[in-house]
């Protein structure tokens, strides 16, 4: 099994999570992050003293699929979360050994 | 030029005791705008909160120094135009004022009391207009819509004749289309409310709607700003209703219990109308249901019964909770429903007194009453006049102004800004860093200059 | 039926400034509902805050409604029964009050004043029962528990002899087992603060314990809202004992000083007894020991002199500081410690009226001294009578209500909403909405109806 | 020993409405406080938030009761040092004040006016030592910074002659110095601000500055509590200028108005420099010039007219924009702009007062005109050599105190402690929980005491 | 050595961290984050609009650990996790090439 | 490619972030996160109730970097975030099948 980790826009959220269930991914976590990357942060200033905020806000998904499934659920990843606009994101894949379901104690691709 | 002011002509020692309600009513209008700024700024999302309690802020600033310049003068200077506008010229800088005394209150009392009601009715506009103005343009815009939208209206419904002037405005003394009745608006349900409501309206159509509009989920970011507001809103209010009497007896007394009676009564019409239809009480409710309340009763706070304050105020409450959602039906983008609460609670309250108004009120054996008490539909002719009148005046000015603003300064942000958020790109600023994470990040990317600080040049260049 | 109202029969004129003072105080206290709604909302976990809120705002609409039909006949209508309870018909609907005069204040001034202390009774009573209670149960409870217990103590403590009616209540007057000498009681120790203390205990009983409560942390989820609402409390309190006095003299300007007094020295007694206890002043200790001395001095602030306010204020924020652990110890889940602020507070001001009343107090010549200043046990008796009648009688009967109202309606939510939080499944909300993840999630699953509006039909239905 | 209060000889019946306007100023300047700890608070980091918020609570605790005890004596009681100070025995504990009358309002309404403005002229100084001071030693601080530098600047510009005693302080009864020509600081501009400033600078500078400082962001972490603050202090302040009036009539109700028109003018001269400057208007901006045009007309708010008023805040708001950015420049760490709002906007507005004093002020006739208005060079002379007398005494004798503590107990918390966060150090507390993460954390590590709770016996011991 | 990451329920942390304190696992990196799953989320309404929170409010908690203890620490994790309702959460297992303890430098079974 | 996951301390991101730049990595992701381990939480106090907050706050950094790249990336990292003391963190590295940047839909290093 895969573990797939996307790095995407904030408000791109519901259309990736519809996206892939749509193609059949029906369970993902996911949190906030600071992305630094060619997208320029912005700058606040507060009587006059300013400061920069480097970190442009994010959206990490992790979702944990098949050997088979993998590229594809890249594939649906980066065709919904596109923008064509800098900051758009990464998506990376990573090999696991195995998955288990907590309530049951199923493992491997029943788990997931 | 005239004589303007009756006060000048002998001025009496002002009452004490009067004269300490009406301060301290003063004070607690003006503590209304920050609470509505809480109010609004609570219900919008994370990225637009400072932006919003800036609209409401700013308006502090611009009416504070307009109204001192020439916005009282415009709203109760001697009026030589059949009830239409004071003279702006007659008190300008408050010329006259300090000195005289208006009914049982020195002048400046007077002053102060109806400049926070200013104040609020432009802030109160801004709720239409959530996440995407452009700030300097609404600046523009509140001292463009004072002068010419409120002073004005301020001036018909507040400016009785011989009371700092000889002569007031229509609304107020029965000129006009009224005949010689004056409307009941004990403090200011069209001036303040149907007016601002309708402003509201205007101006919504003007910018257009939010991106994701209907689409996007846009809610409250914090609820116990919008709580805090709506208690600070409930407490002014009582200087906003029992302050409106200008004196500290049994009429102000009797406004004060009326609005304690319609504001409770509304904060549970506008509740069981939600349980019906959404299954629960929400706290958001409770507080717009106030709110709702407070704005029904301010018309009608001194011309009907406490029974008829529970009446008001549940009506207000539960044909609120049912207005507020008409804007998606409609598909137009007034934000923070200031046409749902405002200008519908203002309507209710207005022409509610025409059915409630009543001689057993604080108002007392000289009320004219209403259909439900035998007084015939006279008074609710009056009153709807009244409330029609504004309501389209206020429609139709304010529309013009913002087109006008529109297309000269720009109202709108532009999307991308709109999307990140007016706080940051409006103000360069955010609301809230509660965490690790930004706080840690390095001032600025100039070494050399490692923090900006004030640079006289600049400015005086 | 009888002559109800002694100023019916010679209605004098209000004094101006009196009126302006009671005016401002009302609504001081009126504010002090929102203020709790915060100092408690603040206290609980996240996922709980609003309900907290919505317990405090419900009873300004349900008293608010409740007071101007029966409530303030059934607290200061005649009494025909011997000092238990007014007539409940005499002024429903504020019959007759409008047009009123008691002492040198308007009718509807003391209504006004009044209805804001039934208010806060009723409120102070829910921060027993944090976390867990249903709503709509709560809110039947505000409408039973005023009309069973509050009125009637109000009656007891606040209504005089011959001012707003010709016989008043027993505490007030000293009837039943006081034999002729009325227990002192300014602004409500015990109808206010013993009894909703007592009340607490009573539902803290019923309800039974939090889950994981002695276990889990269940820390304070935002303090700075904690701080707002101790100032507000603080601010508004000065309404609540110097408005008292019903009349702007002497004897107001000195209630406010010992009440300021009071709170100093409780918080300074609050925070030396957790820097020697748990090693640290903090600010929730802060605010808890401003809020001990508040509830302390209401019943004594016109009878003890400044220094005597001192050491009310220091024993007060000391022992409640101590009190609040017994809790853990004695396992009831009083959550937000009524039980040891209000009832513990109470009871030290309505007790050390015995020791420390005094001639030289704002309550000057005519005052029954305490025991330190010679008057012997006399006193005491009466105050330690008073304080327990009030709170058994609160305990028992609340206790009954309670117990009902679970039995019939439930009083608890059931677990699994428990865990998951009040906000959300009693509100159908959540307080908090900082970030950028949920303000992403789209509106609900139905693509036709993208939002649920109002359905005016489903009301109607 | 003397005749030590006027109103002992013949104690005429106060006036009720004076007397409610100065009770409700009293209860709006005490709720100042709470409001300064909010827009402080605001303002720093989340880490210390708690404790910023501390050291003005304690202020009001502290000062609090050292007031009834000496400090209100030590203010106003009889001089027989040629102005320099009142005789703490005189009225210690309020002895002989709760039956005087002064002027038109009860003795103690006077006590009550005055110790506001005690507690919040102390807690106005910890703005310049945020995130880094030992509570315990800013807590012994505040007790002795009253008794030597406040209570004393309080008598030399509050206690006229005549008033509270016969011989009052030198600053408003022109003695020392000003040769008979006293100054006009109607609220405490001097005593207050251009004191509590300097203190503020000097404490900078005896405890250095944060680590970090000019290299690390601070900014404010939540941006709604300044403003939430900045919204109680306009509030609040209309108690403080207009109350200082002292009775309900002409003069209170024009200081209200220049207290508005000042401020709303400093907002906008504040946020006019930032639009200039830093190319936006920011909602600290606006919330910064608030304060700054309220520091700025708090001497001049009687003495000019409302053109004035308008003068001095638009002067304050832009100059005070400028002035906090100095700190960067000189290299101290006056951390919330102590020097750079209360410091310059005190000097500007007791200066501006030599030139605007206008006999068309709420003053009146009586007033010594300034500069502008053809009075000469006598009375900016009269204003300067109070406002720097003041700003002298306060930092020399402010460093004394606050070096001598630094000595013996520390002033300062170890550099482990500040990077981790006060609030947690010194308060073991922490402002905010809303997540799930730590609710989610266990109580304590001590199976056996799940809970720690009050012990009796620790702390009697 | 491995990465074991679970996703558990908020309330199950401190079950779960004494368990593996007992296990001998005394180091690892939590989070809160939001899930997605089988479990569903709720309603929220204000002023009558209606807006779905699709998502949980999850832990998610990251442990590296020696390859021997892997198995059994999901073991103890799952253990201790179980409510046997859903929205238990998952267990994963990641491969690593190395860790470094900052403090020290120090690398590989050491630095855990 | 590798994912390098460090987990420092707050007062440290930015000086890593400068670090990481210097040496040529532009891109990464951070989280605020809750760290467990040798450093002790911290006691606080409400109304005389005691709370053990056991977790510390931390920094997470994730940055997926070339092969080549890994060693001398945890190098900078470890040297920039050391100060010495318990809680100073850790560094970890995981192999990664593949990275994509969502913008362009490129692959592999050319995606970092
Ligand atoms: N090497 C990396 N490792 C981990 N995350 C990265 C890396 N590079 C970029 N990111 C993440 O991807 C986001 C977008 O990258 P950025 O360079 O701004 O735009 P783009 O991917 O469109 O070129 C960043 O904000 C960051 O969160
Ligand atoms: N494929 C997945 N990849 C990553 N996380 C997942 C995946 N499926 C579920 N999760 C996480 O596990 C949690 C529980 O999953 P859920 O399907 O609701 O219940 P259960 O595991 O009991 O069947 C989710 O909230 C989500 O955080
Ligand atoms: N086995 C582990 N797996 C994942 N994270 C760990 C592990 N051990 C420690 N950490 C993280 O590293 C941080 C520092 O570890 P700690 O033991 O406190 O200090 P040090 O690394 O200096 O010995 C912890 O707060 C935690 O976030």
């Amino acid at each position: 099994m895969k573990l797939v980790t996307a790095i995407i826009k904030p408000f791109k959220l519901d259309e990736v999570k519809e996206a892939l269930e749509t193609y059949g991914i029906t369970g993902m976590t996911v949190s906030e992050v600071s992305g630094y990357g060619r997208q320029r942060g912005h700058s606040e200033v507060y009587r006059g003293a300013e400061y920069t905020v480097d970190f442009v806000p994010k959206i990490r998904l992790e979702a944990v699929v098949e050997d088979l499934d993998a590229a594809s659920v890249v594939d649906v990843i980066v065709k919904t979360a596109q923008t064509g606009r800098i900051g758009d994101g990464k998506v990376w894949v990573v090999p696991i050994d195995d998955i288990v379901r907590v309530r049951t104690g199923e493992r491997g691709e029943g788990a997931i | 030029m005239t004589l303007t002011s009756l006060a000048m002509a002998a001025p009496p020692t002002p009452n004490s005791g009067d004269t300490a309600w009406v301060l301290a009513a003063a004070a607690l209008v003006l503590f209304m705008t920050p609470g509505l700024a809480l109010f609004y700024g609570g219900m919008v999302r994370t990225k637009s909160v400072l932006n919003m309690m800036m609209m409401s802020f700013i308006s502090m600033g611009t009416i504070g120094v307009v109204w001192l310049l020439w916005g009282y003068s415009e709203a109760f200077g001697a009026d030589s135009s059949g009830g239409w506008i004071g003279n702006p010229f007659d008190h300008f800088g408050l010329h006259g004022v300090l000195t005289a005394t208006y009914g049982t209150i020195p002048g400046p009392a007077f002053v102060a009391f109806q400049v926070v009601f200013a104040i609020i009715a432009v802030a109160l506009v801004s709720g239409a207009i959530a996440d995407r103005a452009k700030f300097t343009t609404w600046t523009v815009f509140t001292v463009v819509w004072a002068t010419i939208v409120y002073f004005p209206a301020a001036h018909w419904v507040f400016a009785f004749n011989k009371f700092a002037a000889n002569t007031g405005g229509w609304i107020a003394n029965g000129g006009f289309f009224l005949h010689g009745h004056g409307a009941y608006d004990f403090a200011g349900g069209t001036a303040i409310h149907i007016n601002a409501g309708a402003a509201g309206l205007a101006l919504a159509l003007v910018l257009g709607k939010r991106l994701g509009f209907g689409r996007d989920p846009m809610r409250p970011h914090n609820i116990t700003l919008v709580m805090i507001g709506a208690g600070i809103l409930w407490f002014g209010w009582f200087g906003f209703n029992a302050g409106s009497a200008l004196s500290a007896g049994p009429l102000a007394a009797g406004v004060w219990v009326n609005t304690l009676g319609a504001t409770a009564a509304a904060m549970l019409g506008w509740l069981v109308v939600e349980r019906l239809r959404d299954g629960h009480f929400t706290s958001l409710g409770a507080a717009s249901g106030v709110v709702a309340g407070l704005v029904a009763i301010t018309p009608a706070c001194a011309t009907v019964t406490p029974i008829g304050s529970l009446i008001v105020g549940v009506v207000a409450g539960a044909v609120c909770a049912l207005a507020v959602g008409l804007k998606f039906k409609l598909g137009f983008d007034d934000s923070l429903d200031v046409v749902g609460v405002h200008l519908v609670g203002g309507l209710i309250g207005t022409l509610l007194i025409g059915l409630l108004a009543s001689k057993g009120s604080p108002n007392g054996s000289g009320t004219q009453e209403g259909l439900f008490y035998g007084g015939g539909f006279l008074q609710l002719g009056v009153q709807a006049g009244a409330a029609f009148f504004v309501l389209i005046f206020s429609f139709v000015v304010t529309y013009i102004i913002g087109w006008l603003l529109h297309k000269t300064m720009g109202f709108r942000v532009d999307e991308q800004d709109e999307a990140e958020g007016v706080d940051q790109t409006e103000h360069a600023e955010t609301a809230y860093d509660f965490g690790n994470l930004f706080s840690g990040s390095r001032i600025g990317h100039r070494p050399d200059h490692p923090i900006r600080t004030t640079n006289k040049e600049e400015v005086d260049a």
